[in-house]
């Protein structure tokens, strides 16, 4: 109880390192602002960031002979080297601007105005935000006798370069993916979008960590109730941390008690591109590739980005595929329970012998036999998760060699159970959007137990409460099925079927504001009228032919 | 009254799956012989009538349910008695749709199963749909109408393609004269399953477009009624009305009786999913009559609190109503319709539209005299 | 609690009907009233453990919720 | 340095020499029945049933197909423990009884000489569970019982105890009972055990071939057949038909059973099948005496119906209720009556007077198997609720006039 007000009141200070040194806090909010002696400013540098040796001070003389000094501070690996060498310290020494007359104030103005040749510089006097900028990557210059700093935008660095996405793979498709850099990723989408409307807001989350989050939307395309929605939900959060994009994911759903996602979250640019121009809001999080997009809707995790770039009738069928897939992956396992337990008059003769001629040598109960296998997949995948990726393939082998065959000819397993599990898996792995996948991957053994106790009647109860729960999820107050329920029957033409391109005329209603066409009139492919363009040789002979 | 808003569609689907709920799976008009299929299309046009009634009810009283109007047309403590009344009604009719389900699971696939096992896991789904709304049944039922509506093709097209229908098995048609089939339809159909769309009263409030209720509820209850006719004649013509008469679930006999190709065959998933499904609606319809209406009978303000309470009598109730599946029926084919439904589907509303348009009338007297 | 009263209410009255119909369809007062409540006479174990944990359930939540609200404001 | 290869020797010493109740699965011999006759020197003949886990095995080998999946050896001796080690000396492995699931006993050593000496030395042994399952051999040596090759079971023991099972749950005229069920008995001076028996039918020596269930009639085959009764460790009567089922309904062990009815004419015109029942035992003293009552209340589904009944009318129901509750009614007192003639008390009642008049008891315990039981008055009262009646609420033939 006593602890939250404490840090509230640090957070609106915007306090760097509130957390951390409460020690320094008297003496440090004595001196709020920069102090015009270059030695002071440089010990409570010092003394703020205990000492800590990436923190480099560099003693610059202004001019060849103005008699000015200068400190130029920066964080070693957050900032880009040679631009501080080459445009900062290089052009400050080097400068014939400067003469003894000129006062430290104007020295500030010079600089930032004639002598340093760079895009981002601005003056700071607080404190708060310079530590900010400093150690997000800026660099810091103080001029002697003067209590304003300047600061130099030189944010760089080694980033991973931008690499194929690893998640969310495509055979046909663009192949990069997002990387840990919010200002790349940003960059990423802004190529696609080439429209002032692509509106990106920021802020900093996290009292400790200060993390850069961004939201971005389309203005006029975006609903303005749910950016509004979005914004007052992130500025709500209170938290010391955020170090991935699932912490915010977390703490701006709907709702905690639900296995199914209700927020999108990608690695590509174009899923962005293309669910922003659906009224999407996509929010970008520093130091992770993973961008959440929100509202989302339960199809749409299982809606791929091939499935645009591809003809409509196979991305119409793989749709259905995915979906049917995933109904399998959840009730497998289940059914198969069910089926010989308790319902065994509702499979034809034939199978029910077969399946009965396997299950003799097993010792164990049909459920037990089944969870033995589940459990089995599930460690066997935790395990190639986790592994170094030489090792992950004698895992797999091990794996099938263990689950397919010696448990099978050991007469733990049947080999009906080993095909179920198989599906099951395979299945569970056709499921586009990994966050989807392991939710069923938990109902999964719900129905498995439910169909243990109660047969097929326990998993149709299962099923309907399932689905009585997926209704009732709302994402950011947009229902969590639709357009399927509630019905919208001009969109369910991209839902479980995805229609030609040229049918798709408007965007969806429940996400969007005011600009809802999204193309002109008579977009239908069509034959050409005449055949004209054909190689007259070829005509001629035709109708040669045709005599 | 919880705020939500249902769109005329998701109105429209859950009446169908309410009227086709228990009455797709139990043979009705059974006294009509092969004419059974002719007495509920007349049962259906009756029910014309009494949704016309409803709606006129409704009209009088825009935005508000059954329980709420009550106290409008009868006085504050009138109303509430008689709303109480309606509360009582939609229990009692939820336990025997209850029992319905949990006899027919015990019947055709878990003989050794308790009975309370079974309705108390169904009764815990349908309590958690009731929590949460409306706007969560109307959604599901949505979904779920795209599944009973496949169903309910196949299953005809493997009839039809299985060749298992004799239509001689209709004939003769009105064997003795027209009257005996207008009888059953007027002691029967009519109630079971039209008439019980009176619970609907309750949720008409929630719909988006209320000019639509009168074709939404003459849509449905045509839908339906088509439906059902068109089943009972399968059933009929497929197994005879010997059997059909005879049987408790006409219809699952007919699917144990498709074979096609070696495998389609034991179809009685079918019948379980349709069972299911079906039997859902029409209890969480009227468990949710019911909590609504017990919480404006007794102003509690948040319903939800009574959904698990009235779940749980349900629940006791189902198992309480009947010792035997015999009683149960005898007392469903002989006295609730002539002495339960009928003062509260058609006498109790006609009384009240009486009562309301004449106080109707009054009011817009003293408001022109104004 | 008036939740509990208003089921219970419900419950009796409801009860009281079905007897009503039991005496309709034409047996006697005493069978109709052993036929409410044979169907518990022959619950097996796990039956009765399931009838008392769907009874007992809310008010343990109840009870959950008031210490919870207790523990809060102290 | 010295320490360390000190401690390693110890550590060594006592890891390798630690290896005395080690025995590999291939050194063992899996006994899974055990039979026990008497023969004419006066000799126990324990007859092994041996699991020849060879020809079990499943899986990818098949198996089990040419050779016979146990092997059968038999010993004589003294004492049972005597026995055992005769038995030891004919196996190559070491004869394993954690595993025993059936004890056979046959009917003359239980007739003769009363089953409480091998008791004690079973109850004795921590080889034996106490939960081995036990059975009477009747109208057949026990070795023969244990010899028969059952079909469909690959393991003749494990095919014994299912039947055994399954007619208790189907069929309601046996009773599976334990060592430790028939131990608490033998121990409880107000409470003699009952036994199952099973029986061969056809040629005994033909039905230890591998050959009698390659056919689909076998040779010879076993049968559950009635339930023997003991007084003071010796078995005295055999219950059969409905003095089984009597007996069954009144130890509530009763699972699954049908009922039939007679109406009008009609010999077993309807029957019922018991579903679950729930039995309640009460003891009252008046004047001294013990008086039992025991309440019955079973439910069913209708499942046959020879008559041209309407079950849809409640009150024909109503009709078939108390009319089965009386048959079963007069079932249990005809079984209680056998029992009381043959001094034997079967149901424990004498236990439960212990158990809730302790001071009573005292006084009675010494000839409550002679005198009380005999005399006592026992009260049936039985309730049947019919359920459903299936999926059809008239006969097919409900029409024909």
């Amino acid at each position: 109880m006593k602890k939250r007000p404490s840090i509230k009141k640090r957070r609106t200070k915007n306090d760097v390192n509130s957390g951390i040194s409460s020690v320094d806090q008297s003496n440090h909010e004595s001196v709020e602002c920069i102090s015009s002696s270059l030695s002071m400013n440089i010990e409570s540098i010092k003394k703020r960031t205990g000492h800590s040796p990436d923190i480099k001070f560099r003693k610059v003389d202004i001019g060849k002979n103005s008699g000015m000094k200068s400190v130029i501070v920066y964080v070693q690996g957050l900032v880009d080297e040679i631009t501080v060498t080459d445009f900062i310290i290089e052009s400050i020494m080097n400068s014939p601007r400067f003469s003894s007359e000129i006062m430290p104030q104007e020295a500030i103005g010079i600089i930032s105005e004639e002598v340093v040749s760079m895009g981002g510089i601005t003056t700071e006097e607080k404190w708060d935000s310079l530590y900010l900028s400093l150690l997000s990557g800026d660099t810091v210059i103080f001029v002697e006798g003067s209590n304003v700093a300047l600061i130099a935008s030189t944010q760089g660095g080694e980033t991973r370069s931008i690499q194929e996405s690893t998640t969310n793979t495509v055979v046909r498709g663009p192949k990069e993916g997002f990387t840990e850099s919010i200002t790349t990723n940003i960059a990423m989408v802004r190529r696609i979008i080439n429209n002032p409307d692509l509106w990106v807001e920021s802020m900093k989350i996290g009292s400790v960590t200060n993390t850069d989050v961004s939201i971005m939307y389309i203005n006029g395309i975006a609903e303005k109730k749910i950016v509004g929605e979005i914004r007052s939900r992130l500025k709500k959060i209170n938290i010391d941390s955020v170090l991935e994009s699932g912490y915010i994911e977390q703490l701006i759903e709907d709702g905690t008690m639900t296995p199914f996602p209700t927020l999108h979250n990608t690695e590509r640019p174009d899923v962005v591109a293309g669910t922003l121009l659906e009224g999407s809001i996509a929010i970008f999080v520093d130091g992770t590739p993973f961008v959440l997009l929100g509202p989302a809707l339960f199809i749409q995790f299982f809606q791929s980005p091939e499935d645009y770039y591809n003809r409509f009738f196979i991305a119409s069928a793989t749709r259905f595929l995915r979906i049917f897939v995933f109904i399998i992956s959840l009730i497998g396992p289940a059914l198969y329970v069910a089926v010989t337990t308790f319902d065994q008059s509702m499979i034809p003769t034939q199978l029910l012998i077969m399946i009965a001629a396997q299950r003799e040598s097993v010792p164990f109960p049909a459920i037990v036999e089944a969870l033995i296998m589940e459990v089995m997949f599930e460690i066997l995948r935790e395990a190639g998760l986790r592994m170094p990726k030489a090792i992950g393939s004698t895992i797999s082998i091990v794996g099938a060699l263990v689950i397919g065959q010696a448990a099978v000819q050991a007469g733990i397993v049947s080999p009906a159970m080993v095909i179920i599990v198989s599906i099951t898996a395979i299945a569970s792995f056709a499921t586009p959007s990994y966050s989807m996948a392991i939710s069923a991957r938990l109902l999964r053994f719900v129905f498995m137990i439910s169909a243990a106790t109660f047969g097929t009647y326990g998993i149709i109860m299962v099923f309907i409460l399932v689905l009585v729960h997926l209704c009732s999820l709302r994402s950011f107050g947009v229902p969590y099925m639709s357009p399927l329920a509630p019905l919208i029957p001009s969109e369910v033409g991209d839902t479980v079927v995805r229609r030609p391109l040229s049918g798709r005329k408007a965007r969806p209603k429940l996400t969007t504001a005011d600009n809802k066409i999204r193309e002109g009139e008579h977009q239908k492919p069509q034959a050409a009228k005449d055949t004209g363009m054909v190689n007259a040789f070829y005509q001629k002979r035709g109708k040669r032919g045709s005599k | 009254m919880e705020k939500a808003k249902i769109s005329s569609y998701q109105l429209f689907v859950l009446m169908v799956l309410f009227q086709l709920g228990s009455a797709l799976l139990v043979p009705i008009g059974m006294e009509a012989k092969q004419d059974a299929w002719l007495a509920i299309l007349m049962g259906m046009t009756a029910a014309f009538i009494l949704m016309y009634i409803y709606d006129g009810l409704y009209r009088y009283n825009e935005g508000k349910p059954l329980t709420e109007f009550l106290k409008d047309i009868l006085g504050n403590f009138l109303g509430r008695f008689v709303a109480f009344l309606y509360v009582l009604y939609f229990v009692y009719l939820a336990a025997r749709v209850l029992r319905d389900l949990g006899v027919a699971l015990l019947t055709f696939a878990y003989p050794f199963t308790p009975l309370f096992v079974v309705n108390g896991i169904f009764i815990l789904v349908v309590i958690y749909t009731v929590y949460k709304g409306v706007e969560v049944i109307a959604r599901t039922g949505e979904l779920l109408v795209v599944l009973e509506f496949l169903l309910a093709v196949t299953f005809i097209i493997l009839i039809v393609v299985s060749g298992l229908i004799q239509v001689s098995n209709l004939k003769p048609v009105l064997e003795e004269g027209v009257l005996p089939v207008i009888k059953v339809a007027l002691k029967e159909t009519v109630y079971f399953p039209f008439g019980e769309v009176i619970v609907f009263l309750m949720i008409f409030p929630y719909l988006k477009q209320p000019e639509k209720i009168k074709k939404v509820g003459i849509g449905s209850i045509a839908l339906s009624g088509i439906f059902l006719s068109l089943f009972m004649a399968i059933n009929i013509s497929v197994i005879g009305i010997n059997l059909t008469a005879r049987s408790h679930y006409p219809l699952l006999t007919v699917i144990q009786s498709i074979e096609l190709t070696g495998f389609l065959e034991r179809l009685d998933i079918y019948f379980l999913v349709l069972l299911v499904i079906g039997m859902f609606f029409k209890i969480s319809v009227f468990a949710y009559a019911a909590v609504t209406g017990a919480a404006s009978v007794f102003s509690i303000k948040k319903p939800s609190r009574l959904a698990y309470p009235i779940g749980m009598v349900i629940l006791l109730l189902s198992i309480v109503i009947a010792s035997n599946y015999s009683e149960h029926i005898s007392e469903g084919v002989n006295i609730v319709p002539l002495y339960i439904h009928l003062p509260f589907q058609v006498i109790m509303p006609l009384f009240l539209l009486v009562i309301a348009s004449f106080k109707y009338k009054k009011k817009s007297k003293t408001a022109d005299e104004k | 609690m008036d939740v509990l009263g208003i089921s219970v209410l419900i419950l009796l009255l409801l009860i009281g009907l079905s007897l009503v119909l039991d005496l309709m369809v034409g047996l006697h007062f005493r069978t109709s009233v052993i036929h409410v409540f044979n169907p518990f006479l022959v619950m097996e174990v796990p039956e009765l453990i399931i009838f008392f944990f769907l009874m007992i359930a809310p008010f343990v939540y109840w009870f959950i919720k008031k210490i919870r609200k207790s523990r809060g404001q102290g | 340095m010295n320490r360390t290869i000190f401690f390693l020797i110890v550590i060594g010493t006592i890891l390798l020499s630690g290896c005395w109740n080690k025995r590999e699965l291939t050194d063992i011999a899996v006994v899974s029945a055990l039979a026990i006759d008497k023969n004419e020197e006066g000799k126990y003949v324990g007859t092994f049933q041996v699991i020849n886990a060879g020809n079990i095995a499943s899986g990818e080998q098949g198996g089990g197909g040419e050779n016979a999946p146990i092997r059968v050896f038999s010993a004589t001796g003294e004492s049972l423990i005597q026995m055992s080690r005769n038995a030891a000396a004919k196996m190559p492995r070491q004869l394993f009884y954690e595993h025993v699931k059936l004890l056979v006993i046959s009917e003359e050593l239980a007739k003769n000489e009363g089953i409480n000496t091998i008791f004690d030395s079973l109850d004795r042994s921590p080889n034996f569970r106490i939960t081995t399952r036990v059975v009477l051999a009747r109208d057949t040596e026990a070795a023969n019982v244990v010899k028969v090759l059952t079909a469909i079971e690959k393991l003749p023991s494990e095919g014994i105890i299912k039947t055994l099972k399954s007619a208790e749950t189907m069929q309601g005229e046996t009773v599976t009972v334990d060592i430790h069920a028939i131990m608490n008995a033998l121990r409880s001076p107000g409470k003699e055990p009952v036994i199952s028996a099973f029986t061969l039918k056809g040629d005994e020596k033909s039905g230890e071939r591998i050959q009698s269930i390659q056919s689909t009639t076998l040779d010879a085959n076993l049968q559950a057949k009635g339930i023997g009764v003991f007084k003071e460790g010796k078995l005295i009567d055999w219950l059969e038909d409905d003095a089984a089922s009597g007996t069954v309904w009144a130890l509530n062990k009763i699972q699954r059973t049908v009922m039939t009815l007679d109406w009008e004419n009609e010999i077993d015109a309807v029957a019922l099948e018991v579903i679950r029942q729930n039995t309640g035992v009460t003891i009252e003293m008046i004047s001294g005496k013990p008086k039992i009552s025991i309440e019955i209340r079973a439910e069913g589904d209708i499942r046959e119906v020879k008559n041209q009944l309407d079950l849809s009318h409640p009150n024909i129901l109503m009709n078939i209720e108390k009319k089965l509750g009386k048959k079963l009614k007069t079932e249990i007192e005809d079984a209680i009556l056998r029992a009381q003639e043959n001094k034997s008390d079967i149901f424990g009642f004498g236990e439960m007077v212990y158990q809730d008049y302790p001071e009573e008891w005292k006084k009675i315990k010494a000839d409550w198997q002679d005198v009380h039981f005999p005399e006592l008055k026992v009260d049936v009262k039985t309730d049947i609720f019919v359920r459903q009646t299936g999926l059809r609420n008239k006969p097919y033939f409900s029409d024909f006039e």
